[in-house]
């Protein structure tokens, strides 16, 4: 038995010494996906990174970008912060120079890598998640905190209630129910703002990790007997909550998630307990979104799809992954054009092209993603280059979305960061770019 | 026929109880530093710093930390990360709020602050025992972790409530690369594992493990059951903290309290079973399993699928991790309770009568 | 160094020259003792002395209380009622750790070892109470700590050889056989230099040979230290020949107690005796 | 007050899902002496399994009936690959044992089932009962009432069960001294084989009743969490206390964090909601130094 722990031991260091040599090739932009399909999120997990991966080999199946080809590997990361640093320093040995942006796809693990990322100039793309106030990209260069931050999300929610009561939220009590976590707290600042100048009460309601018994907190709800909730919740938390409000009679139409609380994998497991229910959105959810249905057809059609669940195309979370991978390819599109077209790029090279995005409507109309993704623009001084959501709502079987885009309240949000990224800096000895230099 | 120690008379009780007597083994151990500290540096590439070796020896340290608490005076604790938490947090406000204090102060400070938490949270081993105190240790894994997220001067005042380490510099060398945080890393770990060896051979060590083996006999003897116990749970706290504050400054770079949660703290328990239950050398051992162990599956088992030509997807992998991992314990366990460091044991006792089995 | 070693070999002499059976005062007197576990009397108004220097047994039938007793002096069990003066200084509740710092060893009925532990690290245990230095000095490795611990190891290494136990000194005593860790457990009580000793059924379980070395070890105790010993033994004979005094229990009651032939010939021990089928 | 009543009534019948969780553990410890920290990973097992068979076109009753076949499987190959092995061993090995054992089923059951979330349907609806609502004003949960109906029924099977039946006599016999029970015949490794068996039944009933109110998933392994401080409440090896430690542990942390946040903040101002997550702990700790036993655990003497 001896014998086999040092053969394992010898083995262990053999494998681990493989790793780490430079992996990319002439023609290949390679990705590193560091994912997480176990665990308690593993569910949302499975259709995100498979609606990501499907866009990639949608896109080589259909030539790649100008003929470089995508490649990737996987990571699992469990959403552990620790296992995604590792994931992340592994994968970075194999792209080399040449890597494609990194989606962290978790608050925690983003927050690590901010430092290590800048350091090795790869460019980290923190869609709808992250460290919200990298939108300055005079103080993060590499990293991304595009299409919205929770900020944006919570004033354009508030906006849309705002609208729905005739333009004045005055004397109205709104109850903000959320994951004690980074990712809950970050909109509180925003939604605090949002409750002095349209003068409604603001009820927080924090729901310790991992949210699977919400009793009190529904019947604090019953207590406070709130207008509205806006709900940020994330895995268990959110099918919890959905059956909390069932129990004390909240109307679902009155609670609006978050959109990472805004999913089937949240609603179906409710049950009927989650009809009516509210929530933000960037993406539609179905198959008739021209680019998903093109992917059913060209990359399921020849077998080669990422789902093992192939009922979950389609869904919000799939069709998410794939406008993960649209913003990615079309960065490495981007910057190709400034580069030269057919060659491999730099994680430098598409850290400029992701801060000189520019994905207008036609633009989506062409690439089949309308309803993937808003309209995006990104400078130096703004990486989100949205901030607009959209709400739907779950009719029992389907996510039907409610209205056309919103947008966020950027003239009290974006100061925010702007101090935020000041004070980081200053931590951090960090001297920022000169936006107006930077092209 | 070269580890024998026979010929290596001991003419005095100090040379019987140097901290290595076999002399094998002092030159093994001066060779094995000189090697992690001059030759690693030369040929190991960043991945290996900052996701093997830097990692390896934070967790090493905390799994020394509770391997004092458990391996050594038998006490059971499940909120090991709860206690690196409060030294990464501390050390972060020693430097915020403390002008110019040097680095290495504020990492002993967050030792002494994570003991001070320790003590408070050891107060109930006094009255209750085994897996009862295993139910306690988590309400200081629980109640730890609120506190840090739920005053917000702890993390400065940051809407999200993660902080992020400051620049380590000491005498005005900056640590900034992987090599220079490794060699830092490691000139900590290594005192502080020379502290723990020389802890556990003197009368500290003796009271306890003569709590841990019986605690009534060891009271009659004349230990105070109190004072030793809750120098364990000091110690080992102390020890956790200095590696939550590495795990902060030289390693993640910034962390939320969520980071500490349980799984941490089962890690770390992971790490001291397979390692060794009551070894220093055991810690060490253990950290490199746990550590290896995953990135060794995901490098082998994925390919060797592919050849065979089985359906595995990465989610498969990760399953078949934890059912290693928890499969690994219980093998360990009913196999050998003292783990790694007591296959390495009974190695070197073969090594020493090799050739001559009898 | 040095001269702390010639300090402990002059504090060995003295020893050496004060010893020869000589029966001194009372250091140990118990007084009406009672104590009682939940309504369950263990102890009833017990009542008795040990004189400094000699043998004093305590026998009696099972669950006579022989071990509660002991359990009592070394402060183990806190009894309900009854006062205990030891060295002129009375107690009624005391930690047994501080019993121990009083100079109260022992042994005990099933072996009480610390298994992990080598024979020189149980035996080094023994002597805690004596040894000073703390935490900081232990973790260093050299300087104050050291060198008490390696003055401390000589006074071990003289237990060591009274006891004739070289030969297992690192071995853990998990190992050891039933009889040699009975050995190893006075050896412990032995290291801590104590001026009472408390042996709980020393001779259990051993065959004949083991029981003449025990009886042996146990007598040079008395006899070249001149440690008071309190003895509780079943074996008849080796009570009656190497006690000077010896008191009787049944049922948590004191039914006798005087020199062995005083005892002998008490007729109540001898129907305790009787009726519970000796 | 009206609001005082119901957040109690809430909080009782949430505490019935801790108790049910919590029953679990304590067959087992009586029995064996094992603290089967797995019985939350059990729970995950039993309810995945019966919507895996459910996913695959098997009826619910007989998805149930088979999900408690693989429950008792795997009960008896704990008992004989594991436990088995570690006779003897101190109990708190036995305890990182069933750690160890949690990893594995929570690796094998999403390996053998998958890892998305699911529904179960038993068909009672979440919501409140209409009647109290209109009359005082009152929240009570039909669903929470049908699982409080449920658990009760469980308590009263297993009471008979353990009182009238030879292999309840039986069991209670070796809970009291392996030792003994062996001496007069009873073979331990059948018993322990039954209360696995009996362990992996509590396990589905939890497993389903929390499934179909939370969804089937990967978080259920978490009501273990929720189960440990009942069961130092009421003592590991009482199905009383399981019970009574549930319905305190429910009903005091749904006070609290109604309760204790605001008058926290007065105190520090800030935000101190999710005070549930450590709440149970400490009162759990605060208890043990009062009481190490628990409410109804059998007071130990250490004998020397």
């Amino acid at each position: 038995m001896k014998r086999i722990a040092l053969a394992v031991a010898a083995a262990a260091t053999l494998a681990v010494g493989s790793i780490g040599t430079a992996h990319a090739q002439a023609k290949e932009q390679f990705f590193p996906i560091l994912s997480y399909r176990v665990g308690p999120y593993g569910a949302n997990g499975q259709s995100l990174f498979g609606g990501m991966i499907d866009y990639l080999q949608y896109v080589n199946m259909k030539g790649g970008v100008n003929g470089v080809m995508m490649t990737w590997e996987e990571c699992e990361t469990e959403y552990n912060n620790a296992k995604g640093v590792e994931c992340y320093e592994r994968l970075k040995g194999k792209a080399g120079a040449n890597s494609a942006p990194v989606f962290p796809l978790s608050t925690g693990i983003s927050y690590a890598l901010i430092d290590k990322s800048a350091a090795d100039k790869i460019p980290l793309a923190m869609v709808g998640y992250g460290r919200t106030d990298a939108v300055d990209g005079s103080v993060f260069p590499f990293a991304f905190t595009m299409v919205g931050t929770y900020q944006m999300q919570a004033t354009a929610i508030v906006k849309y209630l705002k609208d729905q009561n005739k333009g004045s939220l005055a004397g109205k009590k709104i109850a903000y129910m959320y994951h004690d976590s980074a990712y809950g707290k970050e909109p509180i600042v925003a939604l605090e703002a949002e409750a002095r100048v349209n003068k409604f009460e603001l009820v927080q309601i924090p729901v310790a990790h991992p949210g699977n018994e919400q009793g009190a907190q529904w019947l604090k709800v019953r207590q406070e007997r709130p207008d509205y909730v806006i709900f940020w919740g994330w895995g268990v938390m959110n099918q919890t909550a959905l059956k909390a409000a069932q129990k004390v009679g909240f109307p679902r139409e009155k609670m609006i998630g978050s959109w990472w609380a805004g999913s089937e994998e949240d609603t179906v497991p409710a049950g009927d307990a989650a009809k009516g229910y509210m929530s933000a959105t960037w993406n539609v959810a179905g198959k008739d979104v021209p680019l998903v249905a093109d992917i059913e057809k060209v990359v399921y059609g020849a077998g080669k799809g990422n789902l093992s669940d192939k009922s979950k195309l389609g869904s919000i979370l799939y069709n998410r992954g794939v406008s993960y991978g649209v913003l990615a390819v079309e960065a490495i599109r981007k910057a190709q054009e400034k580069y030269g077209k057919g060659k491999t790029m730099s994680g430098e090279q598409i850290a400029w092209a992701m801060e000189n995005l520019d994905l207008n409507d036609a633009k989506l109309k062409a690439l089949g993603a309308t309803g993937l993704l808003p309209p995006i623009k990104t400078s130096c001084e703004d990486h989100e280059g949205s901030g607009k959501i959209k709400l739907q709502q779950w009719d029992g079987t389907k996510w039907v979305v409610k209205t056309d885009w919103i947008d966020g309240n950027r003239q009290l949000v974006h100061p925010l960061f702007k101090a935020s990224a000041a004070q980081f800096a200053k931590d951090k000895g960090i001297t920022p770019r000169d936006c107006k230099k930077a092209m | 026929m070269l580890y024998r120690e026979a010929g290596q008379f001991k003419a005095s009780f100090a040379e019987d109880m140097q901290i290595f007597p076999i002399r094998q083994d002092r030159i093994a151990i001066g060779l094995l530093l000189a090697f992690a500290f001059f030759g690693i540096p030369l040929f190991a590439s960043e991945y290996w710093f900052s996701a093997i070796l830097i990692p390896f020896l934070i967790f090493a340290l905390a799994a020394l930390g509770l391997n004092i608490l458990t391996g050594y005076c038998g006490q059971l604790s499940l909120g090991t990360a709860a206690f690196m938490a409060v030294g990464a947090y501390a050390a972060y406000n020693f430097q915020l709020r403390v002008e110019g204090i040097p680095i290495l102060v504020s990492f002993v400070l967050a030792g002494f602050t994570a003991a001070a938490v320790g003590v408070l949270f050891g107060l109930p081993s006094l009255r209750i025992k085994g897996f009862y105190l295993a139910v306690a240790t988590l309400a200081a894994q629980f109640f730890i972790v609120w506190v840090l997220t739920k005053f917000p001067w702890l993390s400065n005042n940051s809407s999200s409530g993660v902080i992020s380490a400051q620049k380590i510099q000491i005498l005005g060398f900056s640590f900034d690369t992987p090599v220079s945080k490794y060699l830092l890393v490691l000139g900590i770990v290594v005192v502080m594992a020379l502290a723990a060896k020389n802890l556990a051979r003197s009368g500290t060590g003796r009271a306890w493990m003569a709590v841990r083996d019986m605690d009534v006999a060891a009271q009659v003897i004349g230990i105070p059951l109190m004072h030793t116990k809750l120098t364990a749970f000091a110690v080992s706290s102390f020890y956790c903290g200095v590696a939550g504050a590495l795990y902060a400054f030289c390693y993640l770079g910034s962390v939320e309290p969520d980071g500490f949660n349980l799984d941490l703290s089962f890690r770390i328990l992971f790490m001291v079973i397979i390692g060794g239950v009551g070894t220093v050398l055991g810690s060490f051992l253990g950290a490199a399993f746990i550590l290896l162990l995953p990135i060794f599956l995901d490098n082998t088992l994925l390919p060797t699928a592919h050849a065979l030509g089985l359906p595995f997807s990465n989610a498969t992998v990760s399953h078949i991790q934890f059912m290693v991992f928890g499969a690994l314990i219980m093998f360990f366990l009913i196999v050998e309770p003292h783990g790694l460091a007591r296959l390495w044991q009974i190695t070197k006792e073969k090594l020493r009568l090799w050739p001559f089995p009898h | 160094m040095t001269m702390r070693l010639n300090e402990l070999q002059q504090v060995g002499d003295a020893v050496a020259e004060t010893a020869g059976r000589k029966i001194g005062d009372v250091i140990l007197s118990l007084e009406h003792i009672s104590l009682a576990f939940g309504g369950v009397k263990a102890l009833t108004d017990i009542s008795f002395d040990v004189r400094e220097g000699e043998i004093r047994a305590i026998i009696g039938p099972n669950g006579a209380g022989k071990s509660s007793m002991l359990n009592v002096i070394n402060g183990v069990y806190h009894p309900q009622e009854g006062r205990i003066v030891f060295h002129g200084r009375e107690r009624r509740a005391m930690e047994p750790h501080k019993a121990a710092r009083q100079g109260i060893a022992r042994t005990f009925q099933n072996i009480a070892l610390f298994k992990g532990m080598s024979v020189l690290d149980n035996l080094m245990t023994g002597r805690v109470t004596k040894m000073h230095h703390g935490l900081f000095a232990h973790m260093l490795g050299f300087g104050p700590g050291r060198r008490e611990e390696l003055a401390h190891r000589q006074k071990v290494e003289e237990v060591i050889d009274f006891l004739e136990i070289q030969h297992i000194r690192k071995t853990p005593v998990g190992r050891l056989p039933y009889g040699l860790q009975k050995r190893v457990e006075l050896g412990r009580a032995l290291a801590a230099e104590p001026s009472l000793l408390l042996l709980d059924e020393p001779m259990a379980g051993m065959n004949v040979e083991e029981k003449e070395d025990m009886c042996r070890f146990i007598l040079d105790v008395n006899d070249q230290m001149g440690t008071t010993i309190v003895l509780i033994e079943h074996d008849m004979g080796v009570v009656m020949d190497i006690s000077d005094r010896v008191v009787v229990l049944d049922y948590g009651k004191k039914i006798g107690d005087g020199v062995p032939a005083e005892v002998k010939a008490n007729p109540d021990v001898i129907k305790a005796y009787l009726g519970a089928g000796h | 007050m009206q609001f005082f009543f119901e957040a109690l009534i809430g909080g009782l019948l949430s505490g019935v899902m801790y108790s049910l969780v919590a029953l679990g553990f304590v067959l087992i410890y009586k029995a064996s002496g094992v603290f089967n920290f797995a019985q939350g990973a059990m729970v995950f097992f039993a309810a995945l399994t019966v919507v895996g068979f459910v996913g695959k076109g098997v009826p619910l009753p007989i998805a149930i009936v088979l999900a408690f076949g693989a429950m008792v499987l795997l009960g008896l190959a704990t008992e004989r690959f594991v436990l088995r092995k570690l006779v003897g061993q101190p109990p708190i090995s036995l305890f990182m044992a069933t750690i160890g054992l949690t990893f594995f089923i929570e690796g094998l059951a999403p390996m053998l089932w998958g890892d998305a979330v699911q529904p179960i349907e038993l068909g009672i609806q979440d919501e409140p009962i209409p009647w109290l609502l209109e009359r005082f004003d009152i929240v009570v949960s039909r669903f929470d009432l049908v699982a409080s109906g449920i658990a009760a029924a469980l308590v009263v099977v297993l009471a008979i069960f353990f009182q009238k039946t030879r292999i309840g006599r039986a069991l209670r016999a070796v809970a009291d001294d392996h030792q003994a029970a062996l001496s007069i015949g009873i073979p331990l490794e059948r018993i322990w084989a039954i209360v696995w068996a009996v362990a992996g039944f509590v396990a589905l009933v939890a497993g389903l009743l929390w499934g179909s109110r939370n969804g089937v998933q990967f978080a259920l392994t978490f009501t273990a969490l929720k189960a440990l401080p009942v069961l130092v409440l009421g003592g590991f090896d009482s199905v009383a206390g399981a019970i009574v430690g549930g319905l305190i542990i429910g009903a005091s942390e749904k006070l609290a964090e109604i309760y204790l946040p605001p008058l926290m903040q007065a105190g520090f101002g800030g935000n101190f909601g999710g005070i549930e997550g450590w709440f149970p702990y400490v009162l759990a700790l605060l208890f043990l130094l009062v009481r190490p036993e628990g409410l109804f655990g059998e007071r130990h003497i250490d004998r020397v």
